[in-house]
């Protein structure tokens, strides 16, 4: 483990941008946190989660595929991707690392997503250990230790240091491309910020949600559960638990026709939304009940199902603070069964 | 700092459910913190006095819920209506969006609503209880030994600092007494803004704009977007997109919606309290609102049933559209 | 996917003189849906039509895109040939590549370049086009007059003879209107009697014609060729198929003090009364209000005295369904009220008339039998007073006159002046005006005669206070050209008042759905080429309900009203526009903003059932329009949020696409 | 003259009664004005939707500018009473936005003022070359 002075942050992050793109959690002038791109003067905001997640780095909102042009009778094809280059996420929480485990399980596995998969090869993602959850937190609940996130690089932020663990080569890399900014250390004030949040863990207010009830095999048991119908009675339809989601990873390819040609792209998408999934021969889930039963269903049991017991859910907490009806995951799960008595 | 209390709520819909005026109560339902209360459809007395809430936190506008649930529903709907959602009400009243004789509105007095995200920026996160006193909102947190009181005045939600009236302009039955419409201070934004030179405004909605996720929180919260079918998720319409994909699909939506529903708009702010990335759109409504006052005489969507709204009205001398500018930087 | 044909026309050296023809046609060759396309020297001519048919057929073309002069000059004939050539007439699209290219730009390069778009754009637009074919729909051959002024008989008139049955419909007992209570017409001076009765005698007893007097439209129904109208006929207590017009009863009728109307309250009628020797028809009313019988049910005398029993105290206000191919409107004017104007103490003296009053004093028929007397005293009057512009082009005062000029004032003024000094030398006649007006065949003539002939005194300048001292009008005004003040003593003081719409017309035009202006003058379908039709299809719009007029004038829009009545009842069936708006109902929101923009009165609504998206069935307010009825403005389309109203031929999706090929 | 000299692209919606035919009158009269300018044929000025406006500018459209009946003159009694309505709203939105109010115009031109229809044009490209390319309101997918 190697640590440095918080004083020392400016030049560490400024030696790290010289050969990568840096990111770290800057405010948005909005009151909230959104990763910018570090440059001189960008102040590095100490925030619990940002907005938007940092999934966004790999699985961007919108993305380019590819352009094709028709003349007479001809398509022609054009590669326009653009070549990933280098960069290092600083500051993202455990379940946000963790998120990324859960889109790897989508995009990573055959056939390959090279889109994603290309950006996963080119960012190195420093984690931050957190130290004051928030109420809406429940990352515990899907077995994330917040004191102890995952990363290339695991950090923890003291009141005066900066404390980094190398988990992977990439994060060696990166570290070691930083020596001179940084000492060797033992973990004792490591583990004793460690204990502490742990203890604040168990206090959180949603510290008795439980899995208990979902999981794989539980389709015939939940999916005609009386519940959805009162669960989704407010809901908009909007998107925004969806967008502000670390692990929903849907999207909708679609066409521009930029009048010299056509550029397909692929963009976020909403199981929410009333027109998901249309296809030629309609919709394939006409109401809201269902297609809000999807969101969580696909979370807490098809997932799950899928992935060896993985839920598709981190606990950050997002859709509890941004849901415009103030509907969410939790109160989903409590309704069928996620208490711990 | 609601003045009316929940108990007055509570027994007005029991007594309402129970004697068969209405079959079901549209109010709001316990979450999992004091602040996340959820719309919610009440059928029964039981579950009305053991999950309905009325606090500070129960700034959702019911109006729009009424299209679909009237539809759904046989019988008749109670509807809590604060003042400012009932301007909302009339004005889909206006637009046949629904059958008056199927609900049954209480009016409800609104002192103001509380707007969580300013209560974090005071506490911070954390926040295990909150009391509601006379003096304001009383916060425990899990990280402060002693709890925090905070002023009303601070936490007031933006669109309650400017609130435009406490007049109920609908209701079958009132809870309380009803207010007056107020002079608020709500265009001096809109002013500050137009003020900016071109280059100054288009950096501002730049900045702005550019956060949109493109979630349609906005849009799906409006009671004046009602339509059965968006332009915005129609493919033959020419507007249709999924995502911001750059500068211009993120100002043609914003610029579409705010027309589609100049004139109608009603100022109950429920867009920029649901954008989850804080964009002031109320903005953009509120300069169609102050133009079509100054251009065409005041007009406030939603003060009565049946107005003819100034978009589909016109006077033979109007102004002209190249007067606009002259008109405003006149003033 | 279409196959498209381009046909680029020289235009001689019109076009081909600053466009490259072939160039354009070349290059329009590889535009997606085009399989043919050529260049002729005239497209127009019979041989380049045949180029056109011909490709038709070889090469199986859907659509045609004519790369030629303005569509307003050849699109008919294009579409004439698509026809002949078995393709729908609506495939056909021009691109503008003459007016709007080679005529306005000189450089060949430009041009052929611009002209290249325009084609382009064209093309976009008839990918997308679809066949369409116009609307029918039938035509009931009746017309409906509303209003028995001289306009409404007029109008009625013309259309009987051409053949068509028609109805009027007058709120008062008689026909006959406001030219009935007139003395002399300016600028001829004939007798308004003599020319009038005679035509309401025509009226009468014309077999194509129905009058319903006392009796009022109360709900109008339908669209151009099938309106469905309501008639209120109130009850006159009098079977009218029954009573000869004898006039025993008026004569018997106890009740004597009642207000005569038709003299403008200057005598006294009977509760039961025949407003004037020359009513149509002919036959008595009972005023319930005045009648005792009808109140108290003590009297009963006419009853009595009536030998063919035509009294019917009991009768009831009839309603009267009619179908009706046109609506006529005639609902005529009326002088303003006075009473805001206190300035010439109208309220206060009995000897401040109206011009209308006058025509009544100077009547022989009227309430001094012809005899210029003023009113108080019935005494001779030797000063007379008449002022002009009494609320008419009143901009300062909107709230008791009328901005606009009333037109008729100037000159009936100028005949009374002249009817005074000829009838009574000795009377001295002052008239105040701003101007006069006098723009008519013979009137400029009329008005000097006036002055220089007999004498009467034109002052320019107001009147600006009239007070009622002893039995004189003391007049304070003031001279404009002399620039002094002056005081008059008269015995009679005439206000030539303002006219204005008559007030059954703000309801009528509701229920017509006919716009109206600020004034509520009815508004024409255009105000230079189609004055005697409103906007609303199969409403015409006859005499002063459109706007102040005399009596010639009137009668000239009554008979063109006329004409146009009688070339829609001609056709047995309306083909419309094809180019009409319509609604999608699955995206319709009912909201009624469509409705309220459409000035023709062309949207409805409908509750229908739908399957919703979610599979329940929901009852939903749609809109419907009314395609005999819709013009094809696209009004509706931009108002209409959810994009559920689009404008056939002028579709979003193709106005897209020319605005995306333009800008390619 | 300069070879790449900057030349704007600017979108004319007609209205087929009025400012259509008083273009057409202009060609009659040949009056010049910028081959820039391509019309677009609308029934009337209420048939332009905001929508299309934008999507002009999206497209790579420099100006849009309307053209209507006058007051009062309109074939349809109303239509450009909505017009001026929406587009006065509409601009003055624009110009909230940041956006150069001279690239949008409203005018009346009647079927008799070909010669107003090519002053109009003249003076409306003139203004809009003078601002440049529009950058504000584009779609940098449309440029390439």
């Amino acid at each position: 483990m190697r640590k440095c002075s918080l004083s020392v942050l400016p030049a560490l992050f400024a030696e790290i941008a010289k050969s990568n793109t840096l990111y770290i959690p800057a405010s948005d002038n909005a009151g909230g946190a959104k990763f910018t791109k570090w440059e001189e003067g960008i102040q590095y905001l100490d925030t619990l989660n940002t907005v938007k997640s940092p999934k966004d780095f790999f699985f961007p909102h919108t993305e380019d595929l590819m352009e094709f042009k028709v003349t007479g009778k001809n398509i022609e094809l054009f590669d326009i991707r653009e070549e990933s280059e280098d960069f290092v996420v600083f500051g993202v929480r455990a379940c946000d690392v963790k998120s990324f485990d859960i889109l790897d399980r989508v995009f990573l596995s055959d056939p390959v997503d090279s889109y994603y998969a290309s950006r996963r090869e080119h960012g190195v993602i420093i984690s931050l250990a957190c130290t004051r959850p928030a109420e809406t937190c429940f990352c515990t609940t899907f077995g994330i230790d917040p004191a102890t996130p995952a990363g290339d690089i695991s950090a923890w932020k003291t009141e005066d240091a900066l404390y980094l663990q190398a988990n992977t080569q990439k994060g060696e890399a990166l570290l070691s491309s930083v020596e001179a900014l940084t000492e060797e250390c033992d973990s004792t004030d490591v583990e004793a910020q460690q204990e502490k949040t742990r203890k604040i863990m168990q206090k959180l207010p949603l510290a008795n949600l439980t899995t208990d009830s979902f999981g794989g095999g539980k389709t015939l048991e939940l999916f005609d559960s009386p519940k959805w119908d009162e669960l989704s009675e407010a809901c908009l339809g909007c998107g925004t638990c969806t967008f502000v989601c670390p692990t929903c990873q849907c999207y909708d390819i679609k066409d521009f026709n930029t009048g010299n040609g056509v550029i397909r792209y692929r963009c976020w998408d909403s199981c929410m939304f009333s027109e998901f999934t249309k296809m030629a021969h309609g919709n394939s889930r006409l109401t809201q009940l269902e297609r809000f039963r999807q969101r969580f269903m696909h979370k807490l049991v098809y997932y799950p199902e899928n992935n060896d017991g993985l839920f598709s859910c981190v606990g950050c907490g997002r859709c509890l603070s941004k849901c415009p009806i103030s509907m969410n995951i939790v109160k989903v799960m409590k309704a069928l069964g996620g208490e711990k008595k | 700092m609601q003045k009316i209390t929940r108990d007055t709520l509570v027994s007005k819909a029991v007594s309402l459910l129970e004697n068969g005026t209405v079959d079901a109560v549209l109010g709001w339902g316990k979450g999992e913190f004091a602040y996340d209360v959820t719309p919610t459809v009440f059928e029964t007395a039981d579950e009305i006095r053991e999950n309905f809430v009325w606090n500070d936190f129960c700034g959702a506008n019911f109006s729009k819920y009424l299209v679909s649930k009237t539809r759904k529903l046989e019988g008749k709907i109670l509807v809590f209506l604060k003042p400012c959602d009932t301007y909302s009400f009339n004005q889909l009243l206006t637009e046949h969006r629904f059958d008056r004789e199927k609900v049954y509105v209480v009016g409800v007095p609104c002192e103001g609503m509380a707007d969580i995200s300013k209560v974090k920026a005071i506490t911070g996160d954390g926040i295990s209880a909150i009391d509601f006193t006379d003096n304001g909102l009383v916060i425990t947190t899990l990280y402060d030994d002693e709890p925090k009181t905070v002023a009303y005045e601070d936490i007031l939600a933006e669109r309650c600092v400017n609130c435009k009236s406490k007049k109920h302009v609908a209701y079958d039955e009132l809870l309380g007494e009803t207010g007056e419409v107020l002079e608020s201070a709500r265009f001096d934004e809109v002013a500050k803004i137009e003020a900016l030179t071109p280059d100054e405004r288009f950096a501002f909605w730049q900045g702005e704009l550019s956060r949109c996720i493109r979630c349609n929180a906005c849009r799906d919260v409006c009671p004046a977007c009602t339509c059965e079918k968006c332009v915005f998720d129609n493919p033959n319409s020419g507007a249709e997109n999924k995502a911001p994909a750059n500068s211009f699909e993120e100002q043609m939506f914003h610029i579409i919606r705010a027309f589609h529903v100049a004139g109608r708009c009603t100022d109950c702010g429920e867009c920029s309290r649901v954008c989850p990335q804080n964009i002031p759109l109320h903005l953009l409504n509120r300069k169609f609102i102050r133009d079509i006052d100054n251009f065409y005489g005041e007009y406030q969507a939603g003060a009565e049933v049946g107005t003819r709204a100034p978009l589909v009205d016109y006077n033979l001398d109007d102004l002209e559209a190249s007067d606009v500018f002259e008109r405003r930087d006149s003033e | 996917m279409q196959r498209i044909g381009v046909f680029v026309c020289w235009c001689g050296s019109n076009i081909a003189g600053t466009v490259d023809v072939h160039a354009v046609a070349e290059a329009l060759k590889n535009e997606p849906g085009v399989v043919f396309s050529t260049d002729y020297q005239y497209m127009c001519s019979q041989a380049g039509q045949d180029i056109i048919k011909n490709a038709v057929k070889e090469h199986n073309l859907t659509g045609i895109v004519v790369c030629s002069c303005s569509p307003r000059m050849h699109e008919a004939t294009f579409r004439k040939t698509a026809a002949a050539a078995g393709l729908n007439p609506y495939m056909v699209e021009i691109a503008n590549i003459r007016e709007q290219c080679s005529w306005v730009h000189k450089n060949m390069q430009t041009g052929t370049e611009k002209a290249i778009i325009l084609g382009k754009a064209a093309v976009a637009k008839v990918n997308l086009n679809t066949p369409l074919t116009p609307g029918e729909s039938p035509v009931t051959k009746r017309a409906l007059v509303i209003g028995g002024g001289i306009a409404g008989i007029q109008t009625a008139l013309d259309i009987a003879d051409a053949g068509f049955p028609v109805d009027i419909v007058e709120a008062k007992p008689t026909i006959g209107g406001k030219m009935a209570q007139l003395d002399k017409t300016f600028p001829t001076l004939d007798c308004a009697a003599c020319i009038l009765t005679p035509k309401m005698v025509d009226v009468a007893q014309n077999e194509n014609i129905r009058i319903f007097s006392y009796s009022e439209v109360q709900e109008i129904k339908g669209f151009v060729g099938n309106f469905d109208v309501t008639i209120k006929k109130k009850a006159r207590f009098v079977k009218e198929e029954i009573c000869t017009g004898c006039g025993a009863c008026v004569e018997k009728c106890p009740m004597k003090k009642i207000p005569n109307e038709f003299n403008l309250g200057m005598d006294n009628r009977r509760a039961i009364y025949i407003p004037f020797a020359q009513a149509v028809p002919k036959v008595a009313t009972i005023d319930p209000n005045a009648c005792n019988m009808l109140k108290n049910g003590k009297c009963g005398v006419c009853s009595k005295v009536c030998t063919a029993g035509a009294i019917d105290y009991t009768q009831k206000d009839e309603i009267i369904s009619e179908k009706y191919g046109a609506v006529v409107v005639a609902t005529g004017f009326n002088p303003i009220s006075m009473d805001k104007f206190d300035e010439f103490a109208y309220n206060q003296s009995k000897d401040v008339i109206t011009s209308l009053e006058f025509e009544r004093l100077t009547n022989a028929a009227g309430p001094t039998a012809g005899k210029l007397l003023r009113p108080s005293d019935l005494e001779h009057p030797h000063t007379i007073v008449f002022v002009q512009c009494v609320g008419s082009r009143c901009a300062a005062c909107a709230e008791k006159g009328k901005e606009y000029c009333s037109k008729i004032c100037c000159m009936y003024t100028a005949k009374h002046a002249m009817l005074v000094r000829d009838k009574y030398p000795d009377t001295e006649v002052y008239v105040f005006y701003i101007d006069v007006r006098t723009p008519g065949k013979n009137f400029d003539e009329f008005y000097r005669r006036a002055v220089e002939e007999y004498g009467v005194k034109y002052i320019k300048g107001m009147v600006g206070k009239v007070t009622p001292e002893g039995n004189k009008l003391k007049v304070q005004a003031s001279d404009l050209i002399a620039n002094k003040q002056l005081h008059i003593d008269a015995d009679l003081v005439v206000l030539a008042a303002a006219i204005e719409p008559d007030k059954s017309a703000r309801s009528l035009a509701t229920m017509l759905t006919a716009s109206m202006d600020t004034n509520d003058f009815f508004t024409e379908a255009h105000p230079k080429l189609r004055p005697v039709e409103s906007p609303t299809a199969g409403v015409f719009l006859s005499g002063a309900c459109q706007g102040p007029k005399d009596i010639p004038e009137t009668v000239s829009q009554a008979s063109a009203a006329a004409s146009k009545v009688i070339g829609l009842l001609c056709k047995d069936k309306l083909t419309g526009n094809p180019c009409i708006a319509s609604a999608n109902e699955l995206m319709c929101n009912g909201c009624s903003t469509c409705a309220n923009v459409c000035p023709y009165g062309a949207i409805t609504y409908e509750d229908k059932e739908f399957m919703m998206p979610d599979r329940t069935k929901a009852l939903r307010r749609v809109a419907q329009v009314n395609p005999a009825v819709c013009q094809g403005c696209g009004a509706c389309t931009v108002a209409c949020m959810s994009g559920a109203m689009d404008l056939r031929g002028f579709m979003g999706s193709q106005i897209i696409a020319e605005v995306d090929a333009i800008c390619k | 003259m300069q070879v790449n000299e900057y030349k704007p692209l600017i979108v004319a919606f007609c209205c087929n009664w009025c400012s259509y035919a008083g273009a057409d009158l202009a060609g009659n009269n040949r009056l010049n004005y910028p081959a820039d300018v391509k019309i677009i044929r609308v029934p009337c000025s209420c048939r332009v939707n905001p929508m299309f406006i934008l999507r002009a500018f999206q497209r790579g459209a420099d100006g849009v500018i309307i053209c209507g009946c006058h007051p009062g003159d309109c074939h349809y009694t109303s239509g450009n009473y909505y017009t001026r309505r929406r587009m006065a709203l509409l601009f003055s939105m624009l110009d909230y936005l940041g956006i150069e109010r001279e690239r949008t115009r409203l005018e009346w031109v009647s079927a008799a003022e070909g010669a107003k229809f090519a002053a109009t044009m003249n003076d409306f490209a003139e203004k809009v070359a003078a601002l440049g390319e529009n950058k504000r309101l584009e779609d940098l997918r449309c440029k390439k």
